[in-house]
């Protein structure tokens, strides 16, 4: 098994690049919607192949095995060549829950069917009045048997209409003196009579988002994940090595570089003031690129990150909502036109990227939560 | 300061409107339509017309109501709260002005102020940027050949109104949808309607007016038109606003209602001032473009009311989205339609950054010409 | 006397501009600071002699009874021909108080000796830690005989240091049940012992806010106006008529003139993005005129405005803000220069705008309040 | 990543300049100086020489430290931190910048180093809208005639390092400050300082260096000059964040700390935002300027840092002032001197606006040229 870690970056890079270049289908970069699993199969027995679907996990459970800075290497190529992140809850969500969490009977089952995408797992942690504050999450499992029954509703499940399985917080003990207690990690199928899913549409048509209702549905109590009622703490570990990611400067560097393709084909940018437009946004990605950099050096070099990451996500998604604008902008009269702008040879579809900023400051935590948080965590500011 | 007189006057057609409009189901019609795949309901300009929706400001001894683009901005105003489909801004300012000041006579004029006639307006080309300056479409002996671009209504219009070169300059003429050699694509936009890409090969067409005229006559009409565009997102960012402020009076998290946050309240006031500014601003130009004659004063008011109201559609609708939080980003709620729209109506007739530029030009010219 | 509210509007325009014209001292024009009296005092005299010192007083106190349309021609055109406000508490705030809440006896002391500026007045409003929030004030004032003995510390107050009298918010009733109740409001001579005046210096380093101290300062008893512990409800009534002033284009107007000028003598509307930026300003300043006529006409109605009124502050004194930033852009490497900058045969003092332009969005209660005040009276938002 | 090795090295030097510049009483000393009427400090620029500030970027075989610009970037957040009003900046960027490149050989080189001397460069000229492109102060026969303009540190100094027109293209030559047919007029800038503007009438002047190399090395310098203003700017911006963090958290209105809102609070979380981001953004600049030996390259990436500066420092020192409320407008406050000594620096070598149109030219320019 190849030690990549021992590699150099660029020759890391150079190998990742390499592959990808080769290896990912045309037709399946930068996409503009989030695909089922059929669209994107091919491609996955490819990386399946390869051994790469699990850059993040260890050796022995059948990944990578990569350090921090060579994580960052090989998302930034991934973003770079627009491959899709491909139906990865599995792999970036349930996975290091497990391996971190999880029992060595769990490992052993559900690892490799991770890997191999036989089970395709959907992320079950919004719900109706619980979005920003996962503290009131409402859906509750009940012991019965070997069994653990569930009822309630879970809201902007990402992909559930295509996937097996859900991995959730759910309520386990409803008397936990405070709210965040008496929560708990358990995986479930999504097969069964108790389970019904329902795609949402947004207000550009897609349907990526899904409510899920439980209604007696079941799982066996073995498929509890840690301890009970210590779901909370196990979903905070989770979510802050997700928050370098969700600020990562991606998002805006694709918009940006598909404005100025945009722009320069419609002869926007003989149009001084829409220059001084884009050199504002351009210098907004690079420099938060800079800040984005001490954050990754942070990581490289082993520490923690602070609360202060979340100063990322609001910049860049800002930041990535202002050049979707600007896109729009560009475009004139056609502003309001759906599907892909042609423009010599470049095809930017602009509403789409509009539609695609848009959630970005509200999922996550939204920013308002974000700046709340860090005028608390960071700067101290009083109740 | 607008005379009481006037003011009433407006007051009772903006009731009637918003009756009218409400009855026929409100924003929950636009919706509706919408998932129908219909672009909007000919049943309703039938019903618009005869209210006297089209002839506001046509005047009376044409057949019309005679009130001005004033009342105009009314009716674009409640058009623009429910997000009717409708072309009804298309209708008074393009289709209306046009016909009023070149052709009065025709027939069409009566027939579209009472709803019976759709006519859709097809003057815009494209070119490499976007709008083309230069019109290539030509007109010769009766015939069409070229393209037009961004033509609102073309979906089931009876009739095109087209602007075209012929050899004595600029004419106006008038093509049937059905007529040979005519191909019309319909591009969709985002909320639901679609604008019309027309070609034509040797497209019959009847000659309505030619010349100076007819660039004169077009000028006003846009002018007319781009004003009430503002006038409709008035309504539109407006309605945007109320629904947004009940929502956050409502919703609850972390136990109260996210309109009792400090943050929540001042981005809620800082919606209402835009709202507000713009409504003022927009009301205040119909009325004065009115009251004025000069041709470029005109156009240079209706750029002021398109910038200010585009400027304040974009934030609100934007903010309301995020104000709603994740459900504004679906199509349950309704406020997803108001942005799709107001995205439609800001790049229909140019937006903010095009409007501030044509209105500091246009006020250059005039100091220097002072 | 003549019946001024008989003209029609463009008359009584013509009559006034007329005698600004003719009569206001050239060097006096657009000032920018507020003068001592000796400064405007020849000014002075010719409006008095006029009669036309008190434009909104009732002409039986010899002001010229001004309806509401007419006062808003009246300041309009001063404000047209950059005429200082001069010293004009004592007929702005004083003379308005005691012709509404008065007694006859203080009328005909008071009244006549404002016009004549025999005395010169400043306001005792702001406290330290009592500035957008005037229930917290602490001054007391003590019956001790015929006289209050007062004792305190006012802030803010403009001009004090060239001021003989000082009307002011005291307290008179410490355990009154709500704070803002036991305030009174007093008349008081600055010319005394028990009164200290210290200079406040500005960051652009000028002196015309004060500090006055209150060590048993005194005043006779019947230098109360009203009734006693009622000085809230008056204030707050005075305050009401102010809100539509604070919120005149005419600020902003002035300053985009001299923004236009300038920008013209340096040549910077060769650059688009300049123009611009000074189009967006313009249209603010513009459309905010649009929506104060709306309020103007109500208040010519003779209509009460709402608290809704406030937006125009709000709108106003940050897009004066912005103007005077777009003049620090438009003077380039001499942005940072102090005095007026030469531009062809124009001269603007740019920084002087731009100190002017700090405070407005602190005064008068800060926008910050002004944004709280909206948010629960006119839309209802709850606590 | 920078090594770690450098980094440690430059957080030495932090923590040294940062400790000299608090002892020598912070921005206390600044205001001192201001009200007292003087510019700055020459026994503070003495021992700033001998602590070693003015060479940090200059070569060791020059006698300096060889840190590069990125430790020039560390000592100039400090000297922002406490907005002292030595021209180091000034010093270290176009002073040593153009001693350095032209003439590493002169005495003066030595003497700027260690504070022993003080020389104010002046290479700027007035045209009719801001600076002129053309330069017009020609050098002939030993003698200097014309203008120039926006001289940092021109009161008080010795010597002037002049850029001149000669016959043979560009020359830098040295002219005493009491020479003969040399006029300097200050004017007053917002921090206090002031700006020299020269008027030379057959001024005796030492040639330094002559031809493309002057030109050349000018460049460079003001680059330099550029990226380290951004880096005082950077800090000027931390610490007026800090300063009004902490007001803030003390400040009460309706008996809470004004803290407690969550408008101010969020408020306060945007400006630290954009200090972290202006910080990483400069710093990053200046280690890549650094590694660069491309002139138009390190001239681009120096207007991205001064650009991102101005920005920063605009929104924090304007919004501390609203922050601290009315005693913010006072002078007793310190706020209002980070405010005050922003602007200077803003307007010096150009600010945000121009910075981002000659940041976006190069990069087309590079871009054409790939």
């Amino acid at each position: 098994m190849t030690d990549w870690n021992a590699m150099s970056d660029a020759e890391f890079r150079k190998e990742v690049r390499g592959f990808l270049e080769a290896e990912y289908p045309e037709e399946l970069r930068h996409l503009p919607h989030r695909p089922k699993f059929a669209e994107i199969e091919h491609w996955h027995r490819k990386l399946h192949t390869k051994g790469w679907v699990a850059p993040a996990w260890p050796a022995e459970y059948g990944g990578m095995g990569l350090n921090a800075a060579k994580l960052l290497i090989f998302y930034e190529e991934q973003q770079r060549w627009g491959v899709n992140r491909g139906r990865d809850m599995g792999v970036q969500m349930v996975g290091p829950l497990i391996i971190k969490f999880g029992t060595q009977k769990q490992k052993n089952y559900w690892l490799p069917r991770i890997l191999s995408c036989e089970d395709i797992w959907c992320q079950g942690y919004s719900e109706p009045g619980a979005g920003s504050d996962l503290a009131n999450l409402r859906t509750r499992a009940e012991i019965d048997g070997d069994d653990f029954v569930i009822n309630g509703q879970k809201i902007w499940t990402t992909m559930a209409h295509d996937a097996t399985h859900i991995f959730m917080l759910v309520r386990t003990d409803p008397d936990a003196p405070k709210k965040q207690q008496g929560i708990s990690f358990v995986l479930a199928s999504m097969d069964q009579p108790g389970v019904e899913v329902r795609t949402i549409t947004t207000l550009s048509g897609e349907t990526e988002f899904c409510e899920v209702f439980f209604d007696n549905a079941r799982t066996p109590r073995e498929n509890l994940v840690g301890e009970l009622n210590k779901g909370w703490t196990m979903a905070k570990a989770l979510l802050s090595f997700e928050r370098i990611f969700i600020g990562s400067p991606s998002l805006a560097q694709n918009a940006l570089g598909q404005l100025e393709s945009f722009a320069r084909g419609r002869g926007a940018f003989d149009d001084p003031v829409f220059r001084d437009r884009f050199a504002q946004a351009a210098l907004d990605v690079e420099d938060h690129a800079a800040l984005y950099s001490r954050f990754a050096d942070q990581l490289k070099r082993g520490e923690t990150l602070g609360a202060d990451v979340s100063m990322l996500k609001i910049w860049v998604t800002e930041c990535f909502q202002r050049i979707t604008e600007l896109m729009i902008e560009a475009a004139g009269p056609d502003g309001g036109t759906v599907g892909p702008l042609q423009v010599g040879n470049v095809s930017v579809d602009v509403l789409a990227s509009f539609y695609k900023a848009r959630p970005t400051t509200i999922y996550g935590g939204s920013n308002e939560i974000q700046r709340n948080i860090l005028s608390k965590a960071v700067l101290g500011l009083p109740d | 300061m607008q005379s009481s007189e006037q003011e009433e006057d407006l007051r009772l057609l903006r009731e009637s409107a918003r009756t009218l409009f409400d009855r026929a189901g409100g924003s929950g019609r636009s919706r509706k339509l919408r998932d129908a795949g219909g672009e909007f309901d000919p049943d309703m300009v039938r019903e618009l017309g005869e209210a006297g929706v089209f002839g506001v400001a046509v005047p009376e001894e044409q057949g019309g109501l005679g009130m001005g683009l004033a009342a105009g901005g009314v009716i674009a105003e409640e058009v623009g709260r429910v997000i009717a489909p409708e072309p009804v801004v298309a209708t008074i300012g393009l289709g209306l002005g046009l016909l009023r000041r070149l052709c009065p006579e025709h027939p069409k004029l009566e027939q579209l102020i009472g709803g019976e006639a759709s006519l859709a307006v097809a003057w815009q080309e494209r070119g490499p940027g976007g709008a083309s300056a230069d019109a290539t479409c030509r007109y010769a002996d009766g015939k069409l050949t070229g393209g037009k671009a961004w033509v609102v209504g073309a979906g089931g219009t009876q009739d095109f109104l087209v602007v075209a070169e012929a050899d004595g300059g600029p004419v106006l003429v008038l093509a049937e949808a059905s007529a040979d050699g005519l191909v019309t694509t319909r591009r969709a936009q985002a909320d639901g309607s679609s604008l019309g890409e027309l070609s034509f090969s040797g497209t019959p067409a009847a000659e309505l007016a030619c010349g100076a005229a007819v660039q004169g006559a077009l000028s006003e009409a846009v002018a007319d038109a781009t004003a009430l565009a503002a006038a409709e997102l008035v309504g539109l960012s407006q309605r945007a606003f109320e629904i947004t402020l009940d929502y956050i009076k409502t919703r609850e998290q972390f136990n109260k209602p996210i309109g009792s946050f400090q943050v929540i309240q001042h981005r809620a006031v800082d919606l209402n001032v835009m709202c507000e500014v713009a409504q003022a601003a927009v009301r205040e130009v119909l009325m004065r473009m009115d009251g004025e004659t000069d041709a470029s004063i005109r156009a240079r008011l209706a750029s002021r009311a398109k910038a200010r109201a585009v400027t304040a559609a974009r934030k609100v609708t934007r903010d309301a989205i995020q104000l709603h939080g994740a459900v504004g980003y679906t199509d349950e709620f309704d406020i997803g339609l108001y942005l799709n729209r107001a995205l439609v109506l800001s790049a229909w007739l140019g937006d903010d950054a095009y409007h501030r530029r044509i209105w500091f030009d246009a006020r250059e010219e005039e100091g220097a010409a002072q």
